[in-house]
């Protein structure tokens, strides 16, 4: 095990060739008789060894399909995914299947939302495990075994050789996830993306797995990718955020920056949507107004603008008479909107689980 | 109870369940309405749809359509052993035996075999309702039993049920009718207890009952009309069974015992004698039971489709 | 798991006793009563008065049940009014034809229903998909003995390439032990005679296959359909397996969980005498004999018949619940 | 399953001497075919069956595939030449009858072996007919001993049932003397029946042949009906696997006439008559009985060899003029007039052309023309449904309601199709104006008892003849019973004219006079018409291309012995 972690350090240290880049990335389902839905449309980031970022926004923003499009687990049919993924500059977009299950697991692994329906309920957790070591590592079953308790043990699972054995209904839902981020990790991946892996989880143990997944991070290089729709995750543990709506990239910023100064009003509005403490009793919280639903297509204009308090007439593309486009905004900073906010609407940051300690 | 069993029952229930799931203003009907819209772009269920209304305005207008009397033994002089007059002026698709124009007897058979059908669906659903509610209504031992005595049921397999049955009560149509209808009453009963089940915990209930509701008026004016999309297709299926069930037992020769009253069943079975130089007799009548119950069986999938999410692919 | 099958053991008691009781009121309200029924309408009163002397139907009817519970838990129903022998005797002479057929037709729709059933799933919407759904419901509802009756036509009588009634050649004197003939061909190595038996099975076991058939394949296209879209077969694929791997052990495995359930039903169903399909092919099993005996209202037949092969039936299910239980590790500790 | 016929009185020197003549030439004809008696050839020959025989024992037997089996397996004194009903030597070379008419003696063909080895000699026969006479308990029921009861009457522990059996004595090994109470027609003709065959004492006594147990309708056999009947017959049991209904025969390497042909005869049962044919063609038998006749061309243009029978048996409509305690049959039916509309609404000839196979007669009287007494002078009833109707309303009867009984699974030689049979006539009878309500149970034992115990208004019925003799048609219906009335089949059928004719015919000194009193009864009856004789109708038999040499026989009695196979 220590001998796969130092390699992970190594490449951490070794510099800061991105791990991941994704560009101009656009996934559209098709469905025969229905117009196709953008799922996700032109959406670009990349991670560095070590990193840590987020991709946030309401659920149906297009984060989860990012994630499946870049581990290449979208089906094959009534999708298409267009644009560039590179994984350590191997470009995966329209890379073979062989390829593909090749570097899955092994270079880049992911973990998921619900730990129970993610794990095979007929399957032992054990063989669950080895078979990633099998797969990858090519163990033999002694070996394997011996290594998946290592893992179990490493992500803080109490008498692991006894748990091999169980199923998955024999587990608590805390670690059933720590199940999951074992196998995830069986190979020290160069990337490891996290899609909403706490939201199935009691606050608790939300809290114990962020702080796991940090842990295994820092201490090998890996570079996250946290998927979720929680601002206190995102504050608890990324570098770098990008928010999403409705398919496309609305916000980027380094965390701190965006906490402190929210650019588009949907970024500010999911801030001012989380209850705070400091905040004098009775003060109502501002939701934002309608829901992912009432988007409008990018191509007529802001996607958002339909529920946006400070959206104006050139917000829309007759109007404007172009489509809202991504912009620098500042060191570290793109911003897509043509009304942005002066300045946070709210001091300090939230707090909220996993609140940055 | 064993899971077999158990599996085919939770199925139902699981449909039950669903239909427990609709908002309480009398969403049964809403249910169906937004389902009937669905079915209105589902090919299947028009093709399902289709067929059975043929059939039903065949069966209600046979008079009318049907070229000659079908008992009429028209051409019975010219029928020697070993050969039957082929088709001929008035006769489209010949005679059968007893030179009894073939088309005729068809048009008329499908109101035998339809009544059949139907009456004796809807006999089991009615009782299996009836069982149903007694169960999901009272629950208790009356649920108990109830349930017991249809897994009692459940464990005789449909035929040999049939064949009791319709020994016991000797050979007439109305027997072949109750015999079939029994062996429809277990699934009706589990299903309306499932959704009645359902219901009874659906918040609508607890509340209405926390007014003072007597339980009785819940059950028929709440958790009735929500159960009915989930009998709906089941007994638009069961029919399927039920006809072919019908043709089954009259080729066993439980049926009716005026065979000269045309029949599908019936029909099929006495062309068994002139398969060999005149297999259209076979053929004719077993194509109409098969397009009746694949029309039934298309019409009620495709409607539990559209009742049920979970089944729509 | 010992316990659950206790458990399961436990609450068929309930059922079979309800049976039991169900029969005992059918065989008392057949025409003329038990007496009759066994004697039949020529029985002189002296036959009645002895019979129910014999069988206490003087006494209370609860004496009277407990009577008929005996005799049905030593296996006792009587003696076919026709032949003059025990049920039992003719049940067991018949049963092993029946179970052989049940056999052959359960092989044929499960060695192509699962196949087909998990091809259309994941091919789902191609044409593979479309006609086996078409397929699966013409297959129920086609009349089961029209499709016996052509395939005789076409096969044995018309091309001649398949026997078309019979579980043997009679020409062909083979010894035979245990009355599973293919079983006998084997055991007394006359492999002509097996292979003549198995020969036997083929047209029967089709016609009799074909409603299994159609359900297994839309079980487990459906069951897969679901299975596909499970998160832990994303969660395998994540993990870069093999796709053979991620078949065998994380689809195939859970899908076949509910077809399991269905197999065990049907197999139930087609033990409990494949009535209609037996009588076309003159097979001498379990349903031909019932036939014979509704056309000869042989009751004591009958009633012993039915009671033997639906408790049977209830057992199948019984197994198909602890197979279950041992496919499916969340049964087992509930 | 035949129906029988109650014991008659007749002085009947006359059929004695004609049947010596037979012998002379007809065992002349037996040594002429000695020569030629190999039993080389073989080969094994499937015969279809249209159902298991009750047990082996044709002395408890009653129905024809009992019979058509125990015919091979066992001899009787007396035999029938083959393909006709007239008597011919068997086990017995010749025999004389004493001029009073009560004392038979049978001269015995000798160095007989019964297949156990047991000598056949007149000790052997006796034992026969003591066995018969001394039949106690179940096997004197009905449906057990049967035949005995229809021909000899009573036993020797049932002193008051009349009984024409007295005694039976050995002079000396080839010749039994046989002593009857009264003279009879029956006897010796009846002799011919397998009921009577000569079956091996020892054997009997080994397995236990009179041990019956059971009740009267669920009648269980000893192990001597089952598995070992032994007889001295051209074939010999060899098993009978009841799960597969096969029971096979075979070869008597040592019979003592020509031996077979065959080296096996497997008798198997299909009920269903389509699936016999299928056998046959698709090879799996090599024949079978009562082939339906809308299957005669295309068998016979598949190259199988149909042979039908020449018609000895008789299709009426049975109808039930009422009056039986228990039964409800219609009253109205006691009107002559509304019994002549049935008779004259009924399309017999349609029927005849339509329904039966060629060869098939139209019946105008209860008999068919082969057989003595039969005349075409008697009232005729030709379709005419205007004048049914006519009939009917002057009866005041019109759409009077009439419950129609038939038969389901089931073909008779005089009935293939009892459904297509029911719908032309219950068709035909509903044009004439009246009410048809139908009732169609199975044929074995319901609808055979409902019928016979008079619950039917009208009903479907016929029978075989079992010897050429006119009383074992008309007398088998129509003669009173012990109550004095006819079968209840017919109701309360009571016409003294009717009876005494009968019995005057039955008691007549000589063959010309028998056939005269029989033309007389036969006007009577269908004058009376307690029935519609409906139509006489050549069952048949099918064998493959291959098979040769079976002679289809009126009685339905064929010998297998001359059958040879493949070639």
């Amino acid at each position: 095990m220590s001998t796969a972690f130092s390699a992970g350090i190594r490449t951490a240290l070794a510099g800061q060739a991105p791990v991941l880049e994704v560009e101009e990335l656009s996934v559209r389902f098709t469905r025969r008789g229905e117009a196709g839905t953008q799922a996700v449309d032109g959406v670009s980031f990349s991670v560095a060894p070590g990193e840590t970022i987020g991709l946030v926004g309401e659920s149906g923003c297009g984060k989860s399909v990012t994630s499946l499009a870049v581990m290449g687990l979208l089906p094959g049919r009534g999708v298409q995914v267009g644009g560039s993924v590179r994984l350590d500059g191997q470009e995966l977009v329209g890379a073979g299947d062989r390829t593909l299950r090749k570097l899955r697991g092994a270079d880049m692994a992911m973990v998921f939302q619900d730990p129970l329906s993610s794990l095979n309920p007929t399957v032992t957790i054990g063989v669950q495990v080895t078979e990633v070591l099998r797969q990858h590592r090519g163990m033999n079953g002694k070996e394997a075994t011996e290594e998946a308790a290592d893992l179990l043990d490493r992500v803080g699972i109490p008498d692991p050789r006894r748990r091999l054995g169980e199923y998955p209904h024999q587990l608590s839902g805390g670690m059933r996830q720590r199940a999951l981020i074992a196998m995830s990790l069986a190979c020290s991946p160069r990337l490891l993306i996290a899609d909403e892996p706490t939201t199935a989880l009691d606050v608790t143990i939300q809290a114990q797995i962020l702080e796991l997944l940090r842990e295994l991070v820092q201490g090998s290089g890996t570079a996250l990718v946290m998927i979720t729709h929680d601002l206190g995750v995102v504050a608890g543990l990324c570098d770098r955020v990008h928010v999403m709506y409705a398919g496309k990239i609305i916000e980027t910023a380094e965390r701190r920056d965006l906490f402190a100064r929210p650019r588009h009003p949907y970024t500010g509005g999911l801030l001012a949507s989380v209850p705070r403490l400091d905040t004098p009793r009775g003060t109502a919280l501002t939701p934002i107004r309608g829901s992912a639903r009432d988007a409008i297509p990018w191509a007529q204009g802001c996607a958002f603008a339909p529920r946006c308090d400070s959206g104006q007439d050139d917000c829309l593309t007759e109007v404007a008479g172009t489509t809202v486009p991504l912009e620098d905004d500042g060191p570290g900073r793109e911003l897509r909107c043509r009304h942005p906010l002066a300045t946070a609407p709210v001091a300090g940051s939230p707090t909220t689980s996993g609140a940055d300690r | 109870m064993t899971a077999a069993l158990g599996h085919r029952r939770e199925k139902i229930d699981a449909l039950a369940a669903r239909a427990g799931q609709v908002p309480a203003d009398g969403g049964g009907v809403s249910l169906t309405k937004s389902a009937f819209r669905r079915l209105r772009r589902d090919p299947v269920a028009i093709i399902g749809a289709v067929i059975v209304v043929v059939f039903l305005l065949v069966a209600a207008f046979a008079p009318l359509l049907a070229p000659r009397d079908p008992l009429e033994q028209a051409l019975l002089s010219q029928v020697r052993q070993g050969s039957i007059p082929g088709a001929q002026d008035g006769f489209p698709l010949g005679v059968d035996q007893l030179g009894r124009d073939v088309l005729s007897r068809l048009i008329y058979g499908s109101r035998q075999s339809l009544m059949i059908g139907v009456i004796s669906t809807v006999l089991g659903a009615v009782v299996g309702m009836a069982l149903g509610v007694l169960a999901g209504a009272f629950g208790g031992w009356a649920d108990t039993l109830v349930m017991r005595f249809v897994d009692i049921l459940l464990s005789i397999p449909g035929l040999l049920m049939a064949i009791s049955i319709s020994v016991l009560l000797g050979q007439n149509q109305y027997a072949l009718m109750i015999a079939i209808a029994v062996t429809q009453v277990p699934v009706f009963a589990r299903l309306l207890r499932g959704s009645m089940l359902a219901q009874r915990d659906s918040d609508y209930a607890l509340a209405t009952k926390a007014l003072g509701v007597k339980r009785s008026r819940i059950v028929f004016t709440h958790v009735l009309p929500n159960s009915l999309s989930p009998v709906i297709v089941q007994g638009t299926l069961s029919l399927a069974t039920a006809i072919i069930e019908a043709a089954a037992l009259s080729f066993l020769g439980l049926g009716d015992p005026d065979i000269s009253r045309p029949e599908w069943g019936a029909m099929l079975a006495s062309a068994q004698a002139v398969l060999s130089f005149r297999p259209q007799l076979a053929i004719y009548p077993a194509l109409c039971i098969i397009v009746v119950a694949l029309g039934f069986t298309l019409l009620g999938e495709s409607l539990r489709e559209a009742l049920d999410p979970k089944f729509r692919r | 798991m010992l316990r659950f099958i206790v458990r399961r053991l436990l609450q068929l008691i309930p059922i079979l006793l309800g049976l039991s009781v169900l029969l005992f009121a059918w065989l008392r309200a057949l025409p003329g009563g038990p007496a009759q029924a066994a004697l039949g309408e020529r029985a002189t009163p002296e036959d009645i008065a002895r019979y129910n002397d014999a069988f206490g139907l003087d006494q209370p009817i609860i004496v009277q049940y407990l009577k008929f519970l005996g005799r049905a838990l030593r296996l006792d129903f009587g003696t076919s009014s026709r032949t003059g022998r025990a049920v039992t005797t003719e049940f067991l002479e018949r049963f092993p034809g029946t179970v052989e057929l049940t056999v052959f037709a359960m092989i044929v729709a499960i060695g192509i229903g699962i196949p087909v059933g998990y091809l259309a799933a994941r091919r789902h919407g191609s044409w593979i998909d479309s006609t086996s759904v078409i397929g699966s419901l013409l297959g129920v509802a086609i009349p089961v003995f029209f499709l016996a009756y052509m395939l005789r036509l076409v096969f044995a009588v018309d091309l001649g390439w398949l026997p078309g009634s019979g579980r043997q050649d009679v020409r062909m004197d083979a010894t035979h032990v245990t009355n599973f003939y293919v079983l006998d061909g084997l055991l007394t190595r006359e492999w002509d005679a097996a292979w003549d038996a198995l020969v036997h099975l083929v047209l029967p076991g089709i016609a009799l296959g074909t409603i299994p058939l159609a359900i297994i394949v839309r079980i487990t296209r459906a069951s897969v359909l679901d299975v596909v879209n499970e998160d832990y077969v994303r969660t395998a694929n994540a993990k870069g397996l093999a796709n053979a791997t991620v078949r065998r052990r994380h689809i195939i495995r859970n899908a076949l969980l509910p077809v399991s359930t269905t197999i065990g039903l049907q197999t139930g169903l087609l033990l409990s005498g494949a009535v209609l399909t037996e009588t076309v092919f003159a097979f001498g099993g379990v349903g031909s004999a019932l036939r014979e005996a509704i056309s000869n209202r042989d009751y004591s037949i009958l009633q012993g018949f039915i009671l033997i092969l639906a408790v049977m039936y209830v057992l199948v299910n019984l197994l198909v619940d602890i197979s279950y239980g041992l496919l499916d590790p969340r049964v087992r500790v509930r | 399953m035949r129906r029988r016929s109650p014991t008659r009185v007749l002085a009947a020197s006359a059929a004695a001497l004609t049947a010596l003549t037979m012998a002379a030439c007809a065992s002349s004809d037996r040594n002429a075919a000695d020569e030629g008696g190999s039993s080389a050839s073989g080969g094994t020959l499937v015969f279809g069956a249209a159902g298991d025989p009750a047990m082996l024992d044709p002395a408890f037997g009653s129905d024809g595939e009992t019979f058509r089996i125990s015919r091979q397996i066992f001899d009787g004194l007396l035999t029938t030449k083959p393909g006709s009903a007239d008597l011919a030597p068997s086990l017995a070379k010749s025999y004389d009858v004493s001029g009073d008419g009560l004392e038979y003696t049978f001269h015995l063909e000798d160095g007989v072996t019964f297949a156990d080895g047991t000598d056949f000699n007149a000790d052997a026969v006796c034992a026969n007919f003591e066995r018969w006479y001394n039949f106690t308990g179940l096997a004197q029921s009905p449906s057990a001993s049967t035949y005995w009861q229809d021909v000899f009457g009573g036993f020797k522990d049932t002193p008051n049932t009349p009984n024409i059996y007295k005694s039976c004595a050995a002079s000396d090994d080839a010749t039994a003397v046989v002593t009857l109470n009264q003279v009879t027609s029956k006897f010796p003709a009846a002799l011919t029946l397998p009921s009577f065959s000569m079956q091996s004492p020892t054997a009997m006594e080994k397995y236990d042949a009179d041990n019956l147990s059971g009740n009267d309708d669920a009648l269980t056999y000893p192990a001597y009906a089952l598995e070992h009947p032994t007889g001295t017959g051209p074939f010999t049991f060899d098993s009978w696997d009841r799960g597969n209904g096969e029971v096979t025969l075979v070869r008597n390497e040592d019979y003592w006439g020509d031996k077979a042909k065959l080296d096996k005869i497997i008798f198997r049962t299909i009920s269903d008559g389509n699936t016999r044919r299928q056998e046959l063609e698709a090879g799996s038998i090599d024949g079978y009985d009562l082939v339906a006749p809308a299957d005669y061309d295309s068998l016979d243009q598949a190259g199988f060899q149909v042979l039908p029978r020449d018609p000895f048996n008789i299709l009426y409509l049975g109808i039930n003029a009422g009056g039986v305690a228990g039964t409800s049959a219609n009253p109205a039916l006691q009107d002559v007039r509304v019994r002549q509309a049935l008779a004259y609404a009924i399309d017999r000839d349609t029927i005849v052309n339509s329904l039966l196979p060629a060869g098939a007669e139209k019946a105008i009287e209860f008999m068919p023309p082969s057989v003595d007494g039969w005349t075409d002078d008697v009232t005729t009833y030709d379709y005419d449904p205007a004048k049914a109707r006519q009939l009917l309303t002057e009866a005041g009867a019109l759409n009077m309601k009439l419950r129609f009984y038939y038969p389901t699974d089931v073909s008779r030689p005089y009935l293939p199709d009892p459904a297509a049979m029911f719908q032309v006539i219950s068709k035909n009878l509903t044009d004439a104006g009246f009410t048809i309500e139908a009732v169609s149970l199975p044929w074995s034992p319901d609808y055979l008892n409902a019928v016979q115990a008079g619950q039917a208004d009208i009903h479907l019925l016929g029978w075989t003849g079992d010897y050429n003799d006119a009383y074992n048609f008309i007398g088998t219906f129509f003669a009173a019973k012990a109550d004095g009335a006819a079968k209840a089949e017919f109701g309360a059928f009571r016409d003294q004219g009717i009876f005494d004719a009968l019995a005057k015919a039955d008691g007549a000194p000589d063959a010309e006079t028998r056939t005269v009193d029989y033309q007389e009864a036969n006007r009577l009856i269908m004058d009376y018409l307690p029935g519609v004789p409906i139509s006489h109708s050549p069952p048949a038999l099918v064998v493959a291309g291959d098979v040769d040499g079976l002679v289809p026989s009126p009685l339905t009695a064929e010998d297998f012995a001359p059958v040879t196979i493949g070639n």
